[in-house]
Formats: C-alpha cells, structure tokens, sequence
C-alpha cells in the first residue's frame, strides 16, 4: 500500500448547533482519488475547508503525513503541499489566467519578501505556472484577463490555481460544476494522470465521473460516514441510494 | 398569434466592450415552449440570455418581449413581464436569511396565478425549510442553488430562464428538478434551459439551439439533433 | 521692481467659521486708512490678500505667499493663534513686519516675540485676567472654570487663576471640553452638583451660543451667575437671545463703550460697510492707527525696519476702545471693561482692570 | 459621584446617544445598507440646521419649516441621486469618497453664499420650551425629552422598515447584487433614489429639530461627520440596532468621559483625554470585533 | 506611438523639474518643493490604497509624528545633525506603523478605514490636548537640522534652491524604489492581496506578513515627506496629523488616479494647483474644487492618471492595477460594502 498522505480523526465543526461535520475519519493515499460524495448540505465543503484550514475544527485532527495540523492556518497547510479548489470560483478576476497561476507558482519561492528583483526574472516560477494552464487546457487563454472568461473557464481556472502550487495532495471541490461536457472529459483525464503521483481528495455531484476516478468513495451524510469503501460497494448499498444517488444510478 | 411569442430575439450582436461575442442571433421562445440552449465553454449561451433580459443589452438587433420592443429597457422591466431567471454561478443574496431571500420578490404571476407558494416550494425543498433563519452565505453551494431556484419559482412566472441550474445539485436533487420542471411544462410554463446534462435537457425540450461561437448552428428539436452525431460531436464535444 | 506704493498684506481667514472675523478687520483696518485719504505716511497704498482658512496646516505655506510671493512691507494677520504661530515662523526668518489683528497665543509677545512682530490686540492672558477680582467683589469666592481643551483654553485658564486667588477666590474645578466638541450637558450637570458660588468660562463663537443657551436651559443662570471673556457674548448676541441676559464678562472694548472715539468710529464705519462694527473691526481700526503713525514718523519710509519698530513702539493709539500704548514686549497696554448682557447688548458696567499689561513672561527684549 | 447626579449624567448620556444615533440614522441607510460611502452626510446635517433657521425666520412657525425642511430635503436628496450618485453604484468605492468628498466643498461654499458664514440661534418652539427641575440647581428641557422621544421613535420605525417590510428586504439585496434584485423585477433605480433621499432627509431632519438645541454654525456638518462614521462602523454595517447601540455607547463614553476621572500611573487620565476616549472606545471595539458589534454575521 | 509621446513628456517634466529653481522665484520654487513633499506622501499612501487596496484614512498620523520627532529632537539653540534626525523620524514613523499596523491589519474593509481613522485621532489628540509639544498652536523647529557629510555641508537646508533639489532627489527616489518593489515578487503579493485576500492564503501567503511590511514601507515613507514638510518651515502642529490631512491626501491619490505610479503625482500636483488658481480666482474658491472633484470622480473613473494613453501591457505598470480599478469594483463591495470579509467561511 502507498503512503497515507491525509489522515482525520473524529473530525468535527458546529456551526451554532448545527453539526455541519460530524465526527469524520477518512485517510487519502498517494496515488489515490478518494472521492466523497453526499447530499446538499451534507457537510462535504465545510470538510475541505477544515483540511485546507479555511475552517479550524471543533473538534478532531488532521494528520499530513503522520505530522498534525490541526487548526494550522491555510499558508501553513499550502506549504505542507497541499492545493485546493473552490466550489465557488474564487480567483483573482482583474488578472490574467497566466497571472493568477504565477501568482500561486510564485508560493512555491518560499519567502515573498523579494523586494529588488522583477518578478518576471523568476523563470521557474513562470514555467511552473505554463505548465498548470496546460494541464487545465487553458493556454489559449493565459493572456485574458479572467473576468472576460465564461463561467466554465473560469471553473478551468480555479484548478489551474490549485495545481500551480505543486501540490501533492490536492482538495478538489466540485471541479466539474459549470463545465461543459467536454471540458468535463477532459479533466476526469487530467485528474486520472495526475493520481499518478499525486493523492487526491476529490467532492463531486458527476457520478459519471467519480466512478471513472474514484479508488475510494465516502458518502456523507448530515455530517457524517454513512458509508465508505470500495466504490462498486458503496455504490450497491441501499442506503446510499436513498439518501444520495436515487433510482439513475442503481442500474 | 404575435402574442403569443414571449421573447423575439432578432439579429442580436453583443459586445464586452471591444470583443464581439455574439454574431447576430436569432432566438424565439413561445408560450407553453421549453427550448434547450446548447454549447460548450464560453460559446455564448449566458451572453444570450443576458442580452434578452436586459442585463446586457445588445449593440445591435432587438429584443421584443411579449411583442413589445426592450432592446434596451431596464432588466426590472423584462422581468415584471413574467420571466424568471437563475443565473449562473448563483445569485443570492448573502445578507439575507434564506427566508428573506424567498419572500422579497415573491409575487403572483401576470394572469393572478399563484401556483408557487412559500408552503409549496419549501415542500419542494425540505433542505430550505431547515435553514431558514440562516443567512444565505451560510448555505452549501447547492443549498444556495435550490434557494435560486425557488426563489424564482416564488414570482410565478411565465418564463423560466435556468442557466446551469442543477450545477452542483445532488443527484437525487437533479432529479426533482428535472421532475419539477416537466411538471411545469405541464402547466404552461415556457422554459429555456442550459444544462451541461444534455440527455436530460433533450429529454424535456421541445426546440434545441446550439450555439457555437456566437453563433446559431442549429435550432431543432431533440431528434433531428440525435440524429447528427457527428456535428454533436464537433459543437458539443460529446 | 518695486512700485513706489506701500504693499500691505492681509493673511485673514475669508472662509470657513472665521470668514466674518476676518472681513472686519479688513473693513476696520482701510476705514483707518480712509481718513488719510487712503494713504500711508503719504505713500498709496496696494493691498495683497491670502485666505488663510484658519488652517494651521497651511499656515506656513500661505504666510510664504503673502512674504515671498506678494513680497509685501507689513502683513496685518491673522485670527487663529495656530495660524499665527506658522507666520510669525515664517516672518522671523524672513524679518517682515507682522501685524496682529486679533490671535491672542501668549508665546506670540512672549517667548516667541520678536522685534518685527506686533500685536494690537490683546494675549490670552488679559481677557480672563481682570475676572477674578470682579467676581470676588461681588463675593463669588469659589469658582468653577470651564473651557475648551486647547492653547488658548488654557492660557485664558491660567490666567484667570492667577487673578481669582490674588483676588482670594479659590477653584473649586476646572472643567475641559474637548475642542471643538459642544456637549456641555454632562458639565452642567456637574456643575450643578458641585455648586460653586459662580461659573467663569472661555469659549467664542457657535461653542458660545450653545454653552450659554445650554446654561440657561439647564436653570443654572438663575442660581449660578455666569461670567467670562468678553468673547462669550461678541457677536453671537443675536443667536444667543434670552439666555445671554446678565452675563457678565471683561474685554477690552465694547460696541456700547460711550466716548466720542467710539461713537465716530461706529457711525463711520456704518456707513462705509452697511453692518455694525465689532471688537474685530476695532482691532483692525487699531491696526490701522498704528501703522499710519508709524509712517507718519518715517515720513512714508516703511523700508527703514528700525525707525518704523521704534515709532511703533512708542505709539500711542487713540483708538474707539480707548487709548492704549505699546508694551516693550508689543502687545497693547489697554483698559479691560466689565460689561453685562442688558436687552440684547454688552452694557458696560465700568473698568474692571484699568491699563492692564501682559506679562510677557519668556520674552527677552 | 452621588447616585442623584450619576442618574442625572447617565440621562445626559442616553439623550446625546439619541441625539447622534438620529443623525447617524440616515448614514447607516445610505452606507450602511445601500453601500454607499457618504461623507457628504454631514453636510446635509448642517444644510438641514440652516433651512431650519431660514425657514423658521420665513414662515414664522418651527413646525412649518419642520414640514417644509422636509420637503426640501427629500427633493434634494433626489436630484442628487439623480445627478450624482446614481452613476457610482457599480465603481469602486473611493469615486464615492471622491464624489461625496466633492460635494462637500460645494455644499459649504453653497450655504458661505446662500446663509453667510454667522452663527445663529433657532428659538425652542414654544410648546417645548419649558423645563423640568431634577435638583434644586439642576433643571432639564422638555425640548430634550422630546428630541429623544423622536430619536427613539425613528429608531423602531427604521428597524420594522429595514429588518421586517419587503421593502427592506429590496434595499438590502440590491446593496450586493444589483443586477440579480433586477432581474426578479425590483427598479432598484428608483428604489433607490428614494432610499438615497430619505437618507438624506433623515440628516437634514436631525439638523432641523437639532438646532434649537446645537444653534446653527456653519461647521456644524464637518463634526458631526467623524462621529456618525464612528457610530455606523462600532454598531456594524447596516445594522440599526447595532447603531442604536454604538450612538448610546459613544453617548455614555462622551458623557462620563468628560466627568469622571481616575489616576493611571499617577496620571490623570480622563478627563484631561476626553478628546480621545471615543476614538480609544472605537479601537477596542474593532480590535475585539472586527466588524462591529453586531455585524450581519452575528445576527 | 503614444508610448513614445508619454516618454518624451516624462522627460521634458522631468527637464522642467531640474532647472525650475533657476527661472522661478523664492515662492514658486517653495511651492514646488511642497507639491513634491505632497507627491512622496500620497505616494506611499498609494502603496497602501492603490496597489494594497488598504484604505487609510490615518495616513497622516505617521506623516505628523516625523514633523513631531524633528521638533522634539531638535534643540532649541543649535541644529540639530540631518541625517539622525531623519533616521529618527522615518524610523519613529515606521516603528508607529509597525505598532498600529499590528492592530489595525486584524479588520478590512470599511472597518480598516476607520480604524486607521481612530489611531491617527488618538495621537491627534494626544498632541492637541496636552502640552507635550505646544498642543493645539504647535511648536516650532528653531534651526533646521544640517546636513554633513564628514563635515562637508554639501547642502544648506535653509536655502530654499538646495531644500529644492534635496526633496526632488527624494520624490525620485521614491518613485524609483516603489516601481522596482511593485515590479518585484512582493509587489505582485500586496497587489494579489488587494483584488483576493482569501485567495492568496489559499495559495500559500502569509498575507498578513505582506500586508504588514507594506504598512510599515508606507509609513516610513509618510515620515520621510512629513520630516521634510516640518523642516520646510520649521512649525509643527496638531492638524499635520488630524484627518483633513490624512483625507486631502487621500484625495489628492483618488484624484490622480490609484494604483498607478504617475496618478499621485498628478494627483499632488493638480490639486494643489488648481486650488492655487482658484484661490486667485474668487472667494469661493472651495466650490471650484468641489466641483472639479465632482466632475473627476464622475467622469474619470481612473482619476486623471486614466487621461494618459493606456501603456502597452507589460511595460512598466502593473497591467491589472490601474485598469482593473473599476473591474475589481464588485470584489470590493464583498469587502467594504455588503457581505464581511467573513464570507471566507463560505466557499
Ligand atoms: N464580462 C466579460 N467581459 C469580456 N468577455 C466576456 C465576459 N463574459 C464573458 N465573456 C466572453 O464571452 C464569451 C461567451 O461567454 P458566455 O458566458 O456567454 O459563455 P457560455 O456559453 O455561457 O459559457 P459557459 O458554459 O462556460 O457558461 C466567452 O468567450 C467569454 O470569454
Ligand atoms: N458559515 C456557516 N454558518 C452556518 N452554517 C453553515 C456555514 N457553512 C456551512 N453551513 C451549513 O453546514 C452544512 C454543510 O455545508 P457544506 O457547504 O459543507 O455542504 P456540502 O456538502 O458542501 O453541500 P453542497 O454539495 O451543496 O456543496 C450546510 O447545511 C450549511 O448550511
Ligand atoms: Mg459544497
Ligand atoms: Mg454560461
């Protein structure tokens, strides 16, 4: 078995009573996508924001490679290689598609505090960027400025972003949401090279395409494991169907 | 027989300032119609619609509603005319509680009809129900979608306008509302649909348009569109 | 090139909450002139202007227009003690002679003070000062004191001090309103719980009608006699209305001062401007003596720096207040009037302080 | 301090938060609610104390010009929005300070021309002008009380108005999406010109029934600015409660601010400071809550 | 084309500029002088509202503890060294940034405003209310400092042509350094920050780290025109630090045109001009301004800076900053206007 990238333990966030995340332990491998999947509301998003440290825990840990993190703050978490991205698009709109992934390469320099030499001489960082809008199938697009993209471009973006970074371990939030059905195609591609060396954690509503990527699958529900495992079971558990999937997807 | 068309879209060229988006489109929805709007990425289908409702008037050609010409009128003014529209991407108010969200344009449809009721769609959304003291910044991503949704349904409208509506949408939720809208197809109710789950949208349309490139390529209904995989393949890319 | 006219420079403030001060020390000072026929020592006069909108953060700048830009032999500025600290900057290090209307600021004829430099109005020590042994004459021998919290405030503070225990009062508290706050309620108030025997207070303008209307309002004028610089009750008498009734106060000039002086200057200045004139207009009036006996002196020639400050220095004007002299420290030697608010007008009562000198502490010539 | 007069101040207190919430009211409106950033509030502050004095003189009766002041002022709040504002909705937010900024001057350069630059007094009406004894020495208006009665009133009529009528709901909306509140059929162009006028008749109104009280001068507007900001930003964006709340609290701070005093390492502190205490009070307040003290979020 | 007309403009002013004093008199040369200590304070106000999108409305507050630190620094009968004495300030300006800035940089928005806004009043009235130095009259400066080089004194502060030259070294400089350092890694990180605070965390900023250093560069520089203004005249007074201050230079950086490096000198320059002229003009000169203002604000959107012809991107300029001042209009209505910056909980 590969290495265990992410690790929770009894993880848990309330919002004034509400349980949004409920005691959740899960654990993501390298070279692996483990998609978790659940009804509206579920508390799929607010998981992703515990991990990324957008949201601290009330309760329960978060281990990166064995190491804990939890209640780190996002630059901290970023710089343990970890990318994300948003459910709801969430760049930089004035930039250019090339600006907004340099920005998120530059990162990588380790200190910011560059004063005196222009950012553009950094070539690592500017390839490093080059590299992530192609992956997202965006090069025809660098040089737009991102407010002049459709919504789907921009969904194209958001990955790019989170792949500048470099990450190992990437938390993808509804990354198909608004793209059409080729871009989709696409993706679950792109995504399928990249679990070659990368563990992914991947929310999505596509079934088509969590059950073309998933290795694991982990249903949520009101905040907590209804169910987790091997797709193909999960998929046949009566239980998942009713509260998730409904008649489409019990063949 | 012209009062019965809803929105008349005639050589329609919009622009962002300088760049050119749509190449004089033609579109026509009639009452009791659902038209499925088709395209890929950034072909201009959200330009349409912003351009038929006011939001983004085009530069040159016209737009009639009911007949009568809002090329350029306010948005407000198309929309009192009977037509709904959930954008893409969302657009809820953040301030507001989901209740609030609801109610704040809820009114009765142009004829009285007041078939969508704050009982009903929260019947239709139990989710809703539950969170509606919450601010509607506090909903999951498909929470806020079903609170567009509904809050839409709440203005009774003649035309629905769903731009990526079931974005993000559970399946199960997808499902209702594929449900829902045969149910108001049933009872009249035109609709123009943009979804990127087009065996579903070519389930319930009565016409299909595809754009590509600003551009009308076909406009038919879902068979004849079947029926040419090829071109399907090189405008949708499926 | 210079013409052969003498270049009079006014840095007043023609906006902002000053604007009408400003305006009639320009009225008084060329109604002076006109009875010269305009002239000075004989000379025309041309006269350059600068707004100074009472802002101290453009004092410096706007004093530098007046000298430098206009290149003028005598600037008469200005009214704010702030503003005046800038000019008096910028004319020490440029030797002009500098006027001063009406800034009261101590250190301007006190630690700052400076050949070049005259005030013919009066330092914030004097106003105040002649208070304290009116109110112990009319047995008031425990005081409270309330002022704005700033410069001028403080010294009218420290003065009146000085004066009511000479005179054997005691201060029973000093009560400080944030400048340019006017909520006095939470002061009256306490005030009223202290109890003193009489309430001396500074304060001019818009803070004037509201303290003394408030004053009123709250019941205290009638069981707490109210006394202050004269400036309490110089023209805001209108606004004031009622509440202003028996105020006393001491300054050095009254509108319903009776001697000849006054009553020519007052029936002059009407008819040249249309309006009443002021203590303001006196001052600018005074201002405009002075110069005109100093010329006179030189016969025309402002140039001669040490014959104009000589003649200046031994002037003595006969002005509507009353006649003053130059102090060595130059700022007037005056008579300070008690004066009570009587149906709408500052009734003089009599001199509290005759011949009052400022004491000029930290000046060294 | 004795508990008569320590009652006596704490009513002083409330009475001046009353006083500065009403004139905060109308920015809370404007800013808080529509999103617009006003620096001319003040300013209307002061044209609204003018009008009061001129039409006072004018038509003889506090009350007629009470209504007639009103009348203007929401006339002129409309033309400005038509004018100006309008056209800002969608920018950035400084061309607002820009603008607002820009009137500012106008407007006191305007009344310079129109009223002078004196100081004036508006008589109490007469039906007010009585007072009511609390201590032997100490007595307090009636004019007061009244003002504060009204302050009180307006302060529950725009939080029905604000937080429970689908009118509220609309203005609240559009502050954040425009064309959203639009497309569900709502002339957020009208809506909110009269939003926008209301504001401004709220500050003309609470210079109008302040006058008697404050008399009238011409930077008036500038000192009242500062404050209401304050108010507005303490309470939290848009919430009138919130408003309420920080105008009471800033009253109080003001109040016993200037009164009492306590040693800090054998300096005397207040009131020698008071100048300060409501900016100190501003500090602490958004250093422990960021966004005020009841900022949407909390709600 | 009209690149290369910009640049010849640029070099003719910067020619003007340079032999100004020679053709000018005393006044004019000292007026200049002041613009130019105007252009080093918007400046650095600029970095904040312009790139960093920090709105300050304190700004003044280290512009006026510099003038307080020479004041208070300098003896009262000799002068005191120029090059302490401006290290002493532009420190003190930048350690009081770094003290706000910690506090401060906790709220955004509106909130950030006004907090910026209390802190510069607190030591307002600091400096207004007690007698620490001269309260609300100010204090004066009785010899300017001199300036030696190994006791050479290559420059004598009290002439007005060698002030002259010493503050457009100074603007320069300034400019230069702001250009390099908005060209620079942590140039695009403040203006990354600006248009998506959340964003930038996301992808591994610090942010405020950034925002902090910027507060404190912004600062410093504030101090260094607020040394050079106090010692201009050698009077310092309370209003240096007051919020007509902090709010007239902002202005003076929205009129010109924010986020571009040219936008606060014009905005420096055609501010102080135009109420110059006006001034001349009439008594109601402020409704001249006012009105200008008006009319800048409704038709301008990028401030006077947007009458220059657009330069061809990525030469110079940051192509996002000036240009996108509009655009990134709805971003900062997330942060100033409707929902708080809190949304971050909401993704
Ligand atoms: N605000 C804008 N400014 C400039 N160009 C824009 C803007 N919005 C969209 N565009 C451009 O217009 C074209 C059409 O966009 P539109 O949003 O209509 O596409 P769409 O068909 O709705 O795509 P999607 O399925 O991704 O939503 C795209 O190429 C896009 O880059
Ligand atoms: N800041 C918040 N305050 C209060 N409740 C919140 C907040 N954020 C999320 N919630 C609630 O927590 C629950 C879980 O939300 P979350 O966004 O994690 O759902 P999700 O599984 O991502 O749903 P979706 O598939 O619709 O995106 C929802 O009911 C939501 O309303
Ligand atoms: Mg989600
Ligand atoms: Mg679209």
């Amino acid at each position: 078995m590969s290495e265990t990238v992410l690790e929770t333990r009894n993880l848990s966030r309330h919002f004034e009573g509400l349980a949004a995340v409920d005691g959740v332990s899960l654990s993501c491998r390298m070279r692996e996508v483990h998609a978790v999947i659940g009804p509206n509301g579920a508390g799929k998003s607010t998981l992703v924001n515990l991990l990324s440290g957008d949201l601290r825990p009330s309760a329960g840990r978060v281990f990166l490679r064995g190491e804990e993190v939890t209640g780190f703050a996002p630059p901290r978490i970023s710089h343990l290689g970890v990318g994300r991205s948003y459910q709801k698009t969430n760049v930089f709109l004035p930039f250019t598609v090339f600006e907004n992934c340099r920005l998120a390469a530059q990162s990588r320099l380790g200190s910011s505090m560059r004063f005196f030499r222009p950012a553009r001489r950094y070539r690592a960082v500017s390839e490093a960027a080059m590299r992530a809008i192609e992956q997202a199938g965006l090069h025809r697009q660098a040089d737009k400025p991102v407010d002049t993209l459709s919504h789907g471009e921009q969904r194209q973006v958001e990955i790019a972003m989170a792949l500048a970074t470099e990450p190992s371990l990437l938390l993808l939030d509804e990354p198909l949401a608004g793209m059409g059905a080729e871009e989709s195609l696409q993706i679950v591609e792109l995504l399928k090279t990249l679990a070659d060396d990368h563990a992914i954690l991947l929310v999505e509503h596509d079934m088509d395409a969590v059950f073309a990527l998933a290795g694991t699958l982990t249903v949520m529900v009101n905040g907590a494991v209804l169910e987790s495992g091997e797709p193909e079971a999960v998929r046949a558990s009566r239980a998942v169907q009713l509260a998730y999937l409904g008649d489409e997807h019990h063949e | 027989m012209s009062s019965d068309i809803l929105i008349e879209a005639r050589g329609i060229h919009a622009y962002y300032g300088a760049s050119h988006i749509l190449h004089g489109v033609d579109f026509t929805i009639r009452r009791g119609e659902t038209i499925g709007l088709m395209g890929r990425n950034g072909m201009g289908k959200t330009t349409l619609l912003k351009s038929m409702l006011g939001l983004l008037p085009p530069r040159e050609g016209n737009v009639l509603v009911r007949g009568s010409d809002m090329t350029r009128a306010a948005p407000y003014r198309v929309a009192r005319a009977g037509i709904a529209y959930v954008p893409e991407g969302r657009g809820i108010f953040p301030n507001l509680s989901v209740r609030e969200n609801l109610i704040m344009a809820a009114r009765a449809g142009r004829d009285g009809r007041n078939d969508w009721t704050l009982d009903l769609v929260l019947a239709t959304f139990p989710r809703l129900r539950e969170r509606l003291k919450h601010g509607g910044q506090q909903l999951s991503g498909g929470e806020q979608q079903m609170l567009t949704i509904a809050r839409a349904l709440l203005t009774n409208p003649d035309l629905l306008i769903l731009d990526e509506a079931t974005e993000g949408l559970a399946p199960l939720v997808a499902q209702e509302i594929w449900r829902i809208l045969h149910r108001i197809r049933q009872t009249g109710i035109s609709s123009i649909i943009v979804d990127k789950n087009l065996s579903a949208v070519s389930a319930i349309s009565d016409r299909n348009v595809v754009l590509v490139k600003g551009q009308v390529v076909f406009e038919g209904d879902s068979d004849s569109l079947r029926a040419q995989p090829d071109s399907l393949r090189s405008w949708l890319g499926v | 090139a210079k013409s052969d006219k003498v270049r009079v420079g006014f840095m007043l403030p023609y906006t902002g909450t000053y604007a009408q001060l400003g305006i009639a020390i320009e009225n008084g000072f060329r109604l002076a002139l006109a009875g010269q026929g305009g002239k000075l020592g004989g000379r025309e006069v041309e006269y350059f202007k600068v707004d100074d909108e009472s802002n101290p953060a453009k004092a410096t700048d706007n004093a530098n227009k007046i000298i430098t830009r206009d290149k003028v032999d005598v600037v008469v500025g200005t009214v704010h003690s702030g503003v005046a600290m800038g000019l008096i900057k910028v004319a020490r290090e440029t030797g002009s002679l500098v006027l001063i209307p009406n800034a009261g600021a101590n250190a301007a004829t006190g630690e700052l003070c400076s050949p070049n430099v005259f005030r013919t109005s009066f330092s914030n020590w004097q106003p105040t000062h002649p208070l304290g042994k009116v109110m112990v004459g009319n047995g008031h021998k425990k005081a409270v004191f309330i002022t704005w919290k700033y410069a001028a405030g403080e010294e009218a503070l420290a003065s009146f001090a000085e004066g009511y225990r000479a005179a054997g009062g005691s201060i029973v508290k000093e009560l400080f309103v944030p400048f340019p706050n006017v909520e006095f309620q939470a002061l009256l108030t306490e005030i009223a719980a202290l109890q003193p025997d009489a309430v001396a207070c500074f304060f001019a303008g818009g803070g004037a009608v509201k303290f003394v209307k408030d004053y009123a309002a709250a019941g205290l004028k009638q069981k707490i006699p109210l006394y202050g610089s004269g400036f309490l009750t110089e023209g805001v008498l209108d606004a004031q209305g009622e509440a202003a009734e028996g105020v006393m106060t001491t300054l050095h000039y009254a509108d319903s001062l009776d001697n000849a002086r006054n009553a020519a200057f007052r029936s002059a200045y009407r008819d040249a401007y249309g309006t009443d004139a002021d203590v303001y207009a006196v001052q600018g009036y005074d201002t405009g003596l002075l110069l005109i006996q100093a010329l006179e002196k030189t016969g025309g020639d402002i140039t001669d720096r040490e014959a104009v400050i000589a003649a200046m220095e031994g002037a003595v004007i006969d002005s509507p207040r009353g006649q003053w002299t130059m102090s060595k420290a130059h700022n007037p030697v005056q008579d300070f009037y008690l004066r009570r608010v009587e149906n709408g007008d500052n009734k003089v009562i009599g001199v509290a302080w005759s011949a009052l000198e400022d004491p000029a502490r930290g000046c060294s010539m | 301090m004795d508990p008569t007069i320590f009652l006596i101040q704490l009513l002083n207190g409330v009475q001046y938060g009353l006083l500065l919430f009403l004139v905060a009211s109308g920015l809370t409106l404007i800013f808080g609610i529509m999103g617009v950033i006003n620096l001319a509030h003040g300013s209307f502050y002061m044209v609204g104390a003018y009008l009061a004095w001129s039409l006072t003189q004018a038509l003889g009766s506090f009350w007629l010009a009470l209504a007639a002041g009103i009348v203007l002022s929401v006339v002129l709040g409309m033309l400005l929005e038509w004018l100006f504002i309008r056209h800002l909705y969608r920018r950035d937010h400084l061309q607002q300070v820009l603008l607002t900024y820009g009137l500012i001057l106008v407007f006191s350069e305007l009344r310079s021309i129109l009223w002078g630059d004196d100081v004036h007094g508006v008589a109490v009406p007469a039906m007010l002008s009585g007072s009511i004894a609390l201590t032997e020495t100490l007595a307090y208006p009636v004019y007061r009380f009244w003002l504060s009665a009204i302050c009180v009133l307006l302060a529950g009529l725009m939080y029905y108005l604000i937080q429970h009528t689908r009118l509220g709901m609309m203005i609240r909306a559009g502050a954040t999406n425009r064309e959203m509140t639009q497309s569900l059929g709502i002339d957020i162009g009208l809506l909110y010109r009269f939003v926008f006028a209301f504001g401004v008749a709220l500050a003309a109104f609470a210079g109008m029934i302040a006058a008697p009280v404050s008399s009238v001068f011409p930077g008036m507007g500038n000192q009242v600015l500062i404050l209401c900001f304050v108010v507005v930003v303490i309470g939290g964006l848009g919430s009138v409660k919130g408003a309420l709340a920080a105008a009471l609290l800033i009253g109080l701070i003001d109040t016993f601010g200037k009164v009492v005093e306590f040693e800090l390492a054998g300096f005397q502190v207040l009131p020698e400071l008071a100048g300060m205490s409501v900016f100190v009070m501003m500090a602490i307040v958004l250093l422990w809550r960021p966004e005020g003290l009841f900022s949407r979020r909390l709600r | 084309m009209s690149h290369r007309y910009q640049q010849i403009a640029l070099l003719v002013a910067i020619a003007l500029l340079l032999v100004f004093p020679l053709l000018g008199d005393r006044f004019y040369v000292q007026f200049v002088t002041r613009m130019l200590i105007m252009v080093v304070f918007a400046s650095s106000l600029n970095l904040l509202v312009g790139y960093t999108g920090l709105v300050s409305l304190g700004h003044a507050a280290f512009f006026g503890i510099a003038g307080y630190i020479v004041a208070l620094y300098s003896p009262e009968a000799h002068a005191a060294g120029f090059w302490s004495s401006l290290a002493l300030s532009v420190g003190g300006a930048a350690l009081l940034a770094c003290l706000i800035g910690l506090l401060v940089l906790r709220t955004s928005g509106i909130f950030f405003i006004m907090a910026t806004l209390a802190f510069a009043e607190m030591l307002f009235y600091l400096f207004h209310d007690t007698s620490i130095a001269g309260g609300s009259d100010g204090i004066y400066i009785n010899e300017r400092p001199i300036l030696t080089i190994g006791g050479w004194v290559p420059i004598d502060l009290s002439n007005f042509v060698h002030f002259y030259y010493l503050v457009l070294a100074f603007a320069a400089a300034v400019i230069l350094l702001l250009r390099v350092i908005l060209q620079s890694p942590f140039g695009k990180v403040i203006v990354g920050i600006r248009v998506n605070e959340h964003r930038m965390r996301s992808i591994g900023f610090d942010t405020f780290r950034y925002k902090l250093v910027c507060f404190v560069i912004a600062g410093a520089l504030a101090g260094l025109a607020g040394y050079l203004s106090a010692v201009q005249f050698g009077v310092v007074n309370p209003e240096m630090l007051g919020w007509h201050q902090s709010g007239s230079v902002l202005m003076m950086v929205i009129l010109g045109g924010m986020g571009t490096l040219a936008g606060p000198v014009i905005g420096a320059f055609s501010l102080m001009m135009l109420e110059e002229l006006f001034q001349s003009m009439t008594k109601h000169w402020q409704l001249l301004t006012g009105v200008v203002i008006v009319l800048v604000a409704l038709y301008l959107p990028r401030g006077l800076a947007g009458l220059l012809p657009a330069r061809p991107a990525g030469n110079g300029e940051l192509p996002s900053a000036g240009s996108s001042a509009s655009r990134s209009a709805s971003s900062n209505t997330a942060s100033t206007g409707g929902a708080p910056a809190g949304v971050q909980d909401r993704v």
